[in-house]
C-alpha cells in the first residue's frame, strides 16, 4: 500500500550493527522508517536511512556520522547508542554542521551539561528517559516487594555506573541495605568471581542493571551457586534473550521497571505492529526508544518548513506538544499526523515510550511501569504517572 | 646437461644455484664422486664452498645443472626426503637445536634410521664419549667443540650413504680434530661417499684422495690430494705457505 | 679486595674465579695473569672452561667466585657493557653478528667515541656527527679491505659465509680502541692464508700496545705468535710457559694436542 | 563538492593523528624491537593529562587547571612520557610477547581506572568540557577544520622529520643493533637497557601526543576511546605499511584507517537497505580480509625497512659473485 | 576465602585448558596467534550444529552423563569438531599463514592471524546470529560440598579440571617423551635443520595446526559448557589465554596450565580486596609481578 514516490530523502543513523544488542535496535530504527514511508514518506518523499556501524568504536562510529554529513548530507542523525560515541559525534560532527541528532539511548548525564552551556545549539535530543527516574522506580519496586537487604550488580559503563550509584543511594535513603554493590565488566571469560563475592553477603534480593549477554551468564552462575530467585531488573533486561537463556523457571520472581507505554487504548500499537512483523515481542533494550527516536525525528521534518539540520530541531516541538492532537504510529496516525502538521496544527505524538516530551536539554522524562516475564512475553504489573514517580523522588531528596 | 653416463655416487653437474633466483652464488660446478671416496673442497672464505653442499642437499633452488646420486637426479627433491634417503649434511652454522637436550637432537636425528633409535644413540655415544657427560644438558649450553661433536654425530646416527660435512673441525681441538678426520677413512669403507669442506686445510687433504679448489663461485682446480698439498702455487693462495714468512718478516 | 696489583705491568689480573652451571664447575678456581703488551694464547681441549672464562672476565656471564682486576681495577661486579667501555673487549666464538645490519653498519656501531647515539644530538648538531660518520666510514672501509669483507660491505650480516661471520667478528671489535682485545678462536672457519694476514695485523696493533688474549684451537698460529701460553683443562689452569715449554709438557700433548706428527709444524 | 572536501579533511585528521602513534610505534617497534601491547595507556594518558591540564574545573573531580593549550598539550605529552619511564623501568628485562602481556596489563589497568576512578577521570561517562583552542574565533566549522587538520599535518611532519633524522644517524644504528643482537651490542660497550629505555618513552610520548591531539580535536575522552581495539589498530596500521620505515608507517595508517571506515562506506553505498542491518559484520569481514591480503601480497609491509641506516654509497655494492675472490 | 580459592581454580581450569593449546601454537609456529580466539568459538559452534544434528539422529544420544549437564550426542559432537577444528585450522595455515612463515618476520604472521579472526567472528556472527545461545537450557546447579565455611561446587567445572589435567599430562609427555614431539620442538627452532634430520616440514606443520585446532575446540566446548556460546566467546577468552600462556613461559604446558590458574586465582581472590570494576586489570598486574621476578615466565626458556 506504499505510495509511489519518485523521490527520496535521507537520513543518518549510526548504531552498532555489528553488536550482539545493537543489531535490533537498528533493526528497529529501519522498521519504523518502513512504516513511515508507507504512510507517504516524509513531504511524500521515500525515507532512506543510510546506516552504518560504529563498531561500538568511537573513532569509527565519528567517522560513519561525519561521512553520512558531509557525503550523504543527511539532515538529521539516529544515533549512536554507547554516549563514549555519540557524545565525540554531537561535539565534532552534529553540532558544528548543524545536524539535528537524536539518539535512542545514550544515557549519559554529560549530554544534559553539554546542552546548558548550549553547545548542542538545541540540536540534540534522547528518547531515552532519564536515569533518574528509572532508579527511583527500582528503588520503589525494591521497597514494595519488602526485600530488607539487596545486593547490586551493575553494568560497568556510563549507564550501567549511573543507575547503580543512583538506585544504592536511593535505598540507602529508603533503609534498606545494599549488600555490595558490583560494577560487571564487558566480555568476560567469567563472572564467579563477582557472583561469589555478592553471594557471601546473602542478600535477600539483587538487583540487576545489565545487557542480557552478561546477564543470562551472570544470572545462571548466580542460580547455579544456589543464590535467590528475588530479582529486580532495569528494563535492559527486558528482552526474550535473557527470559529463554536464563529459563523462565527461575525468573517468575523477578521484577523490572521501564518507562511507560501511553495509556490509551492504542497503547499497544508499537507492541502489535512490532509483534506483526517480527513474530516476538519487542523485547530488548533500545528498541522503543530507537522506534520513537526516528518516528520523531521523521515527524519533525514533516513539521518543518525546510530539511535543514536547525529548522527541523526546531520543530520536535510541534509533533510532541502535549496540548496537540494524540498520534499513533501506525500508517493511519501518521497520515493524519502530516495532515495535521500541514495544517499548521501541533500534535502529541504517543510513540513506544509513550508520550515524548523534551525538555529544553533534549532530555525526555516519562511516566514508568513495572513488568514481569511470563510465558508469552512480558506482563505490566503497576503503572506509576510521572507525578508519582517525581512524588516519589521528593520524598527521597527530603 | 650431460646425464648420460651417470654412475653410482655424486654427480654434480655444472650446477648454478643460489638463495636468490637470478643471483647465483655458483655458477656451473662441477665434481663427481664415488662411494667410499673422500673428496674434500678448500677455497677462499665466500666462495661458495657452503652453498655449493647446501645445493646438494637440497636446501637450495637450482637455477640450472643437474645433482645426482646413484644414478637418480636429486635436483628439486626437498631436503627432508634426500635426508631420509641417506643424504646427511652438516651445517657450518646453527648445526645443532641449541634449545633442545643432546638426547633430544641425538633422538630426532635418529628418526630416519631404520634401527631402533637406542642403539643407534649409543653407538654415537660410545664415539664422542662428551655427549654422553653432558647427555641431559641443553644443546645451546655445550661449549663450541662440543656442538660440533653433536652436529656430527647427528649426522653419522643415520648411517647415511653421502656425508656431506662442512667444516667438521672447525673449533675441534687438534687432538679432536685429528680424532675426528680420521675417523672418515673408517666410515668411507663402508661404501659411503664423503664429500668435505675444510678450512683446516692440511689435516683435511691428509685424509682425503681427491680434493677440489672453489673460488669465486667457480670450479678452479681439481686433483689427487696429496698432490694438491704440495703444489705450490695453491699452497700459497690457499694455504697460507710460505708468504707467511715474508709478512711476519715485514710487520714484526 | 680491590687492592691494586702486585706487579704494574699485569693488565688483566683474574684470582680464584670460579664458575658452576648446575652439576657442572665449568671455570675452577682459576687465577692468572695477562701482562700488559702481550700476545697470550689460551687453549685446551673442548670444553675445558675457556669459553666460560671469558664470558665470566667480561660479565656477560657472572661469577660465583673470584676476582677480576682490569688495570688494577675490580670489574666483576660491572656489566659487560661497562667492561666494554673500561677497555676490554672480546669476540665471540659463534659469531653474534647483528643480522638484519649492513657489514658496514655492523662495523660503524662499533666505532668510539660517538657523537650521534643520544636522541637529542642528531637534532641539535648534524654537522659534527656527519663529519665523525665520515671519518668512521673510512676506517670502517679500510678494516673491511684488509678483511676481504668489502666486496659484502652491503649484505645483511645474516647473509655472510661462516668463515665471512668470524671475519667481521673480528673486524668489529678492530673497529673501536680497547686496550686489551680477548679473541675467541678468530681462525677457525678462516682461510689459512687470510689467517696469516691477520696475525699480522695483530701483531702490527700490539706493537702500538694492545693486549691479546687469543683462545686458539690452531697450534701453528698459537706456536708462532702467542707467549705466553696458558692452557687449561676441566676448568682449571693446567699449563702456563712458552711454546717451547708447552711441546714438553705431557698432560697437555696427551689431552689437547693428541699425535703431533700429524701437524705440519 | 565542499562536503567531500570537508569530509576528506576531518577523515585525514583522524588519520594523521592515528600517524603519530604509528611512528611512534615505529620507533619502539620497527627500530628498537619493543613489542609494546599497551599502546592505548599511553595514548590515553596523553588524552587525560591533556583534558585534565587545559579543561575546566569539575564539580565533582580533579581538575580545574585551565592551562594554556600549548602547555596541556605538552602536560600530556609529559605524562605519558612519565608513565612510560615508570613501566618502562619494570619491564626492561622482558623481551617479545613477554614484553607485549606487560604492556598490555598497563594498557587495561588504564583504561581500569579511568573507567572507574570517577573523581579523576570521569569515569566511564568520560572527560569533556574542554574548548577547542581557538575555535570560536575560528567560528565557521568547516573552516575550524581544514585548520585543525593542518595543525595535525604540521605535527605530523615534524614528528616524520625528528623520526627520520633519529633512525638515520648513529642512534637509529644503535637501536637496530640492540634490536638485531643484544649480546653483540652488549660486547660492544652499548647499553641496551637504557638505549631501549629511550625508545621506549620517546615513542610512548608521540602515543600521548597522538591521544592529546585526538581528545583535543573531538572535545572528549572516554574510556571507550581505549579499547583494546586501537592497540590492534595501529599496530596493523604498522605492520601492513611496513614496520621499520617511517614512511610505510604513515601509509600504512592511511590505508589502513582508510579501508577500515571505507568498507564501511562502500557497503552501506552498495547494500540494498534491508541488508544494512549485517554490512556491520560484513564490514569486519572486509577489513580483515584487506589485511590479510595486504599482507599477503607484500609480507614485509607496503614499503618494507631498508637495509642500511645511512645514505652514504657503498663502495662496490652489487653481487657478490662478481667481485674478485679474496686471496687472489 | 575457600570459596573464592575453589572458584578461582575451577575457572582457572578452563584457561589452562585453553592456554596448553595457545602456547603450543606460538612455540611451534612462533607467532601469537590471534586466531585462536576464532577456532575456540568454532570449535563451541561446529559442536552445537553436530550436537542438534546427533540429536535428531537419536533421542537416546541426548541422554545426559551421570551427575554432568553434557550428553552423549554433546561428547560426539565435541569429537568430530575436534577433528573438523584441526582440519580447519590446517587449511587456514595452507592459505594464509604458509606464505608469510616463509616470506615475513613474526608480527606480520600476527597480524594476519588478527584479520583471520575478524573474518572469522563476523562469518559467525553472520550465520549463527549474534545473540548468545546454550548448549543446554538447564542450569547445572552446584553440589555444596560445604555449608561454614561456604564451599560450591559444580560437577560440570570438576569434569573440566579433570580433563584439563588430563591433557595438560598427556600432550607434555608427548612433547617431551616422543620423538614426533621432538620434532615439533625442531621445526619451530630451526626449521632448515630439522629439514636436513628428515623432518618433513609441512607434515609437521600440519600436526601442530591440528593440535592447536582440536585443543582450542575442546577449550571452546568446555567455555560454552559453563557459559554461553557466542560469536565473540573466543576474543572474550583469548587474552586472557594469552596471559596464561605467556605467565607459564611460552612453550611450556605445565607453565600454560598453572598460567591459567594464576589467572583464574587472581581474578577470584583479587575481587575480596578490590571493587569489581577493577577486576580486568587484575589477573595482568598479577602477570606483570609475575614476569618482574621471572622475565620468561614460570617455566620459560630464554629464545
Ligand atoms: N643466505 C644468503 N643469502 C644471500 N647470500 C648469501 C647467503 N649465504 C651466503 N651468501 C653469500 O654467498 C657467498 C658464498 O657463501 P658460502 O657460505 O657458500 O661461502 P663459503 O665458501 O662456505 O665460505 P666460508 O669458508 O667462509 O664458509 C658469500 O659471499 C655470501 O655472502
Ligand atoms: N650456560 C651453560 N650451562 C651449562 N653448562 C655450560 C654452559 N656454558 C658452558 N657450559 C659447559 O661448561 C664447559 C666449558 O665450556 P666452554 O664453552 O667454556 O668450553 P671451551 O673451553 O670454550 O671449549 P671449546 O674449545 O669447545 O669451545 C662445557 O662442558 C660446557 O658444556
Ligand atoms: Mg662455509
Ligand atoms: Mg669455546
Amino acid at each position: 500500500s506504499a505510495q509511489a514516490a519518485d523521490c527520496t530523502t535521507k537520513i543518518g543513523a549510526v548504531l552498532p550493527t555489528s553488536v550482539d544488542w545493537g543489531r535490533p535496535i537498528a533493526e528497529t530504527a529501519q522498521f519504523a522508517v518502513e512504516l513511515y514511508n508507507e504512510s507517504g514518506g516524509v513531504k511524500g518523499c521515500d525515507v532512506e536511512m543510510v546506516l552504518r556501524d560504529t563498531q561500538t568504536d568511537p573513532k569509527i562510529g565519528v567517522d560513519a556520522a561525519k561521512a553520512l554529513v558531509d557525503l550523504d548530507k543527511v539532515p538529521v542523525l539516529i544515533g549512536a547508542v554507547s554516549s563514549g560515541v555519540s557524545m565525540p559525534i554531537l561535539t565534532s560532527v552534529t553540532a558544528p554542521s548543524g545536524v539535528m541528532q537524536m539518539s535512542c539511548c545514550s544515557s549519559s548525564t554529560a549530554f544534559t551539561d553539554v546542552a546548558k552551556e548550549g553547545k548542542t545549539r538545541g540540536l540534540w535530543f534522547r528518547t531515552f528517559a532519564t536515569t533518574r527516574n528509572q532508579a527511583a522506580i527500582a528503588a520503589k519496586l525494591i521497597q514494595e516487594r519488602g526485600y530488607k537487604s539487596v545486593g547490586i550488580f551493575y553494568k560497568n559503563d556510563d549507564w550501567g555506573q549511573d543507575i547503580g550509584k543512583l538506585v544504592a543511594a536511593d535505598l540507602e535513603t529508603l533503609g534498606i541495605d545494599v549488600t555490595t554493590s558490583a560494577a560487571i565488566n564487558d566480555a568476560q571469560p567469567s563472572y564467579r568471581a563477582e557472583v561469589t563475592s555478592v553471594l557471601k553477603t546473602r542478600p535477600e534480593a539483587l538487583y540487576l542493571a545489565l545487557y542480557p549477554t552478561e546477564g543470562i551468564s551472570l544470572v545462571r552462575e548466580w542460580l547455579s551457586l544456589g543464590g535467590t530467585q528475588e530479582f529486580v531488573a532495569a528494563n535492559s533486561l527486558k528482552s526474550d534473550e535473557f527470559r529463554d537463556g536464563v529459563g523462565m523457571q527461575y525468573l517468575e520472581k523477578l521484577v523490572g521497571h521501564d518507562s511507560a507505554p501511553p495509556r490509551t487504548d492504542s497503547a499497544t500499537t508499537f507492541v502489535d505492529m512490532y509483534k506483526a512483523k517480527f513474530s516476538s515481542e519487542p523485547n530488548g533494550p533500545g528498541l522503543p526508544n530507537s522506534f520513537d527516536a526516528v518516528m520523531i525525528s521523521l515527524l519533525a521534518m514533516d513539521a518543518a518548513a525546510e530539511l535543514d539540520g536547525a529548522t527541523i530541531a526546531a520543530s520536535v516541538p510541534r509533533v510532541t506538544d502535549p496540548a496537540g492532537t494524540p498520534i499513533f504510529p501506525d500508517v493511519a496516525g501518521l497520515k493524519q499526523a502530516r495532515e495535521l502538521l500541514a495544517a499548521g496544527e501541533n500534535i502529541s505524538y504517543q510513540g513506544a515510550t509513550g508520550a515524548v516530551v523534551f525538555d529544553a536539554n533534549g532530555d525526555v522524562s516519562a511516566p514508568a511501569v513495572a513488568w514481569t516475564f511470563s510465558e508469552t512475553g512480558v506482563e505490566e504489573a503497576a503503572y506509576y504517572p510521572l507525578a508519582d514517580v517525581d512524588a516519589f523522588i521528593s520524598t527521597l531528596n527530603d | 646437461m650431460m646425464a648420460t653416463q651417470l654412475s653410482t655416487g655424486l654427480h654434480v653437474d655444472e650446477l648454478t644455484a643460489g638463495y636468490v633466483p637470478g643471483m647465483p652464488i655458483i655458477s656451473d660446478v662441477s665434481l663427481a664422486m664415488k662411494h667410499g671416496e673422500i673428496v674434500c673442497i678448500i677455497g677462499p672464505n665466500g666462495a661458495g664452498k657452503s652453498t655449493l653442499l647446501k645445493a646438494i642437499a637440497g636446501l637450495l633452488s637450482v637455477d640450472s645443472g643437474t645433482v645426482s646420486l646413484d644414478d637418480r637426479v636429486i635436483t628439486g627433491i626437498s631436503p627432508d626426503r634426500l635426508s631420509q634417503s641417506g643424504v646427511a649434511l652438516v651445517p657450518q652454522l646453527d648445526n645443532i637445536f641449541r634449545t633442545m637436550s643432546v638426547e633430544q637432537n641425538l633422538r630426532l636425528a635418529a628418526r630416519r634410521c631404520e634401527e631402533p633409535w637406542r642403539q643407534a644413540v649409543d653407538d654415537m655415544l660410545t664415539l664422542f664419549p662428551v655427549l654422553a657427560e653432558r647427555y641431559t644438558s641443553r644443546a645451546g649450553s655445550l661449549s663450541g667443540g662440543q656442538r660440533q661433536f653433536l652436529a656430527i654425530a647427528m649426522a653419522l646416527v643415520a648411517s647415511p650413504s653421502l656425508l656431506l660435512l662442512d667444516e667438521p673441525s672447525a673449533g675441534l681441538s687438534p687432538k679432536a680434530a685429528q680424532e675426528v678426520l680420521g675417523m672418515l677413512p673408517g666410515i668411507a669403507r663402508t661404501r659411503v661417499a664423503i664429500l668435505m669442506v675444510e678450512q683446516n686445510v692440511r689435516a683435511a687433504l691428509t685424509v682425503s684422495d681427491r680434493a677440489y679448489v672453489l673460488a669465486e663461485g667457480r670450479n678452479q682446480h681439481e686433483g689427487d690430494a696429496r698432490a694438491l698439498m704440495n703444489d705450490p702455487v695453491l699452497g700459497e693462495i690457499y694455504m697460507g705457505a710460505r708468504r707467511v714468512e715474508a709478512h711476519a718478516a715485514k710487520s714484526v | 679486595m680491590t687492592a691494586p696489583s702486585a706487579v704494574d705491568n699485569t693488565h688483566l689480573e683474574v684470582r680464584h674465579l670460579r664458575k658452576r652451571f648446575a652439576d657442572l664447575t665449568a671455570v675452577d678456581d682459576v687465577s692468572l695473569s695477562i701482562e700488559r703488551g702481550s700476545i697470550t694464547g689460551l687453549i685446551g681441549p673442548n670444553g675445558a672452561g675457556k669459553s666460560t672464562l671469558f664470558e665470566t672476565i667480561v660479565g656477560e656471564v657472572r661469577a660465583d667466585e673470584g676476582s677480576i682486576l682490569f688495570n688494577g681495577k675490580a670489574i666483576q661486579t660491572l656489566s659487560a657493557d661497562q667492561v666494554y667501555r673500561a677497555g676490554l673487549a672480546r669476540t665471540f666464538q659463534i659469531p653474534q653478528p647483528f643480522p638484519e645490519m649492513t657489514v658496514l653498519d655492523n662495523l660503524l656501531l662499533a666505532a668510539p667515541g660517538q657523537l650521534g647515539e643520544t636522541f637529542w644530538a642528531p637534532v641539535i648538531r648534524p654537522l659534527a656527527i656527519r663529519k665523525q660518520e665520515e671519518e668512521h666510514l673510512q676506517r670502517a672501509h679500510e678494516i673491511l679491505e684488509f678483511t676481504t669483507l668489502s666486496r659484502v660491505a652491503g649484505l645483511a650480516a645474516r647473509n655472510l659465509s661462516g668463515g665471512q661471520q668470524k671475519l667481521l667478528e673480528l673486524s668489529r671489535v678492530l673497529m673501536g680502541k680497547p686496550e686489551l682485545i680477548m679473541l675467541d678462536e678468530p681462525a677457525a672457519g678462516v682461510n689459512p692464508a687470510l689467517t696469516n694476514l691477520l696475525m699480522d695485523r695483530i701483531h702490527a696493533l700490539n706493537d702500538q700496545g694492545i693486549t691479546f688474549l687469543i683462545i686458539e684451537h690452531n697450534m701453528d698460529l698459537i706456536m708462532r705468535h702467542c707467549q705466553p701460553i696458558i692452557a687449561m683443562a676441566n676448568g682449571r689452569v693446567i699449563f702456563t710457559g712458552t711454546a717451547a715449554e708447552a711441546m714438553d709438557c705431557d698432560e697437555l700433548l696427551e689431552s689437547y694436542l693428541g699425535d703431533m706428527s700429524t701437524v705440519p709444524s | 563538492m565542499i562536503g567531500i572536501i570537508s569530509y576528506l579533511a576531518f577523515f585525514l585528521t583522524i588519520a594523521l593523528i592515528l600517524a603519530i602513534a604509528v611512528l611512534g610505534l615505529n620507533l619502539q617497534w620497527g627500530h628498537t624491537g619493543l613489542f609494546n601491547g599497551g599502546i592505548v595507556a599511553f595514548f590515553g594518558a596523553g588524552a587525560y593529562g591533556m583534558v585534565l591540564l587545559g579543561g575546566p574545573d569539575r564539580v565533582d573531580g580533579l581538575g580545574g587547571f585551565s592551562l594554556s593549550y600549548p602547555l596541556a598539550l605538552l602536560g600530556g605529552i609529559a605524562l605519558s612520557g612519565l608513565l612510560a619511564l615508570i613501566v618502562g623501568l619494570a619491564t626492561t628485562r622482558l623481551r617479545h610477547d613477554y614484553l607485549a602481556i606487560a604492556t598490555f596489563g598497563v594498557a587495561i589497568a588504564m583504561e581500569s581506572l579511568m573507567r572507574n576512578a570517577t573523581w579523576l577521570t570521569g569515569g566511564a561517562t568520560g572527560l569533556r568540557g574542554f574548548e577547542r583552542p581557538l575555535e570560536a574565533f575560528v567560528g565557521n566549522a568547516f573552516a575550524y577544520n581544514l585548520l585543525f587538520m593542518f595543525f595535525v599535518l604540521l605535527c605530523v611532519s615534524l614528528v616524520y622529520l625528528f623520526l627520520e633524522t633519529l633512525v638515520h644517524s648513529p642512534f637509529g644504528r644503535l637501536l637496530r643493533a640492540v634490536r638485531e643482537n643484544e649480546r653483540a651490542a652488549r660486547s660492544l660497550g652499548k647499553s641496551p637497557a637504557a638505549v631501549r629505555l629511550t625508545a621506549f618513552v620517546i615513542g610512548a610520548m608521540l602515543m600521548g601526543l597522538s591521544g592529546a591531539l585526538y581528545a583535543t580535536f573531538y572535545a572528549f575522552i572516554s574510556p571507550q576511546d581505549l579499547a583494546p581495539i586501537l592497540t590492534f589498530q595501529i599496530w596493523a596500521m604498522l605492520i601492513v605499511g611496513g614496520s621499520g620505515n617511517n614512511k610505510g608507517a604513515v601509509v600504512g595508517t592511511l590505508v589502513v584507517w582508510g579501508a577500515w571506515v571505507g568498507s564501511g562506506w562502500l557497503l552501506t553505498a552498495i547494500a540494498p537497505t534491508h541488508l544494512q542491518l549485517y554490512t556491520g559484520s560484513i564490514q569486519y569481514i572486509l577489513v580483515g580480509s584487506i589485511i590479510v591480503f595486504s599482507l599477503l601480497w607484500r609480507p614485509r609491509g607496503l614499503l618494507p625497512e631498508k637495509l642500511s641506516t645511512h645514505s652514504y654509497p657503498l663502495p662496490e655494492p652489487g653481487a657478490p659473485n662478481q667481485q674478485t675472490g679474496s686471496a687472489s | 576465602m575457600l570459596q573464592s580459592l575453589f572458584d578461582g581454580i575451577l575457572v582457572g581450569s578452563i584457561l589452562s585448558l585453553g592456554a596448553i593449546g595457545l602456547t603450543l601454537i606460538m612455540h611451534i609456529l612462533r607467532f601469537a596467534n590471534f586466531s585462536h580466539a576464532e577456532l575456540i568459538s568454532m570449535g563451541a559452534y561446529f559442536t552445537l550444529t553436530l550436537d542438534a544434528v546427533f540429536t535428531a539422529f537419536s533421542r537416546a544420544l541426548a541422554s545426559k552423563l551421570p551427575m554432568l549437564s553434557v550428553s552423549i550426542s554433546l561428547l560426539l559432537a565435541m569429537l568430530a569438531a575436534l577433528l573438523i577444528t584441526g582440519i580447519a585450522a590446517a587449511i587456514i595455515d595452507r592459505l594464509v599463514f604458509k606464505r608469510l612463515r616463509e616470506q615475513a618476520g613474526p608480527l606480520t604472521m600476527v597480524f594476519a592471524s588478527f584479520g583471520i579472526g575478524l573474518i572469522i567472528r563476523n562469518v559467525i556472527g553472520l550465520v549463527y546470529g549474534l545473540k548468545s545461545v546454550h548448549y543446554n537450557n538447564d542450569i547445572a546447579f552446584a553440589i555444596m560440598i560445604s555449608s561454614d565455611p561456604l564451599l560450591l561446587v559444580k560437577a560440570d567445572q570438576l569434569f573440566i579440571l579433570a580433563l584439563t589435567l588430563l591433557v595438560m599430562v598427556s600432550l607434555h609427555l608427548f612433547m617431551s617423551r616422543t620423538s614426533v614431539g621432538f620434532a615439533l620442538k625442531a621445526i619451530s627452532e630451526n626449521p632448515v635443520l630439522a629439514q636436513i634430520n628428515g623432518i618433513n616440514l609441512a607434515s609437521m606443520v600440519r600436526l601442530a595446526w591440528l593440535l592447536g585446532g582440536a585443543l582450542a575446540a575442546v577449550a571452546g566446548v568446555c567455555y560454552a559448557l559453563n557459559n554461553q556460546l557466542s560469536p565473540v566467546m573466543g576474543r572474550d577468552l583469548v587474552l586472557s589465554l594469552f596471559a596464561a600462556a605467556i605467565v607459564g613461559g611460552i612453550g611450556s604446558i605445565y607453565g600454560a596450565a598453572l598460567g591459567g590458574l594464576i589467572v583464574g586465582l587472581a581474578s577470584s581472590l583479587a575481587l575480596l580486596v578490590i571493587p569489581t570494576g577493577y577486576k580486568p586489570a587484575i589477573p595482568f598486574l598479577i602477570i606483570l609481578l609475575v614476569l618482574y621476578l621471572r622475565p620468561n615466565g614460570l617455566f620459560g626458556e630464554e629464545r
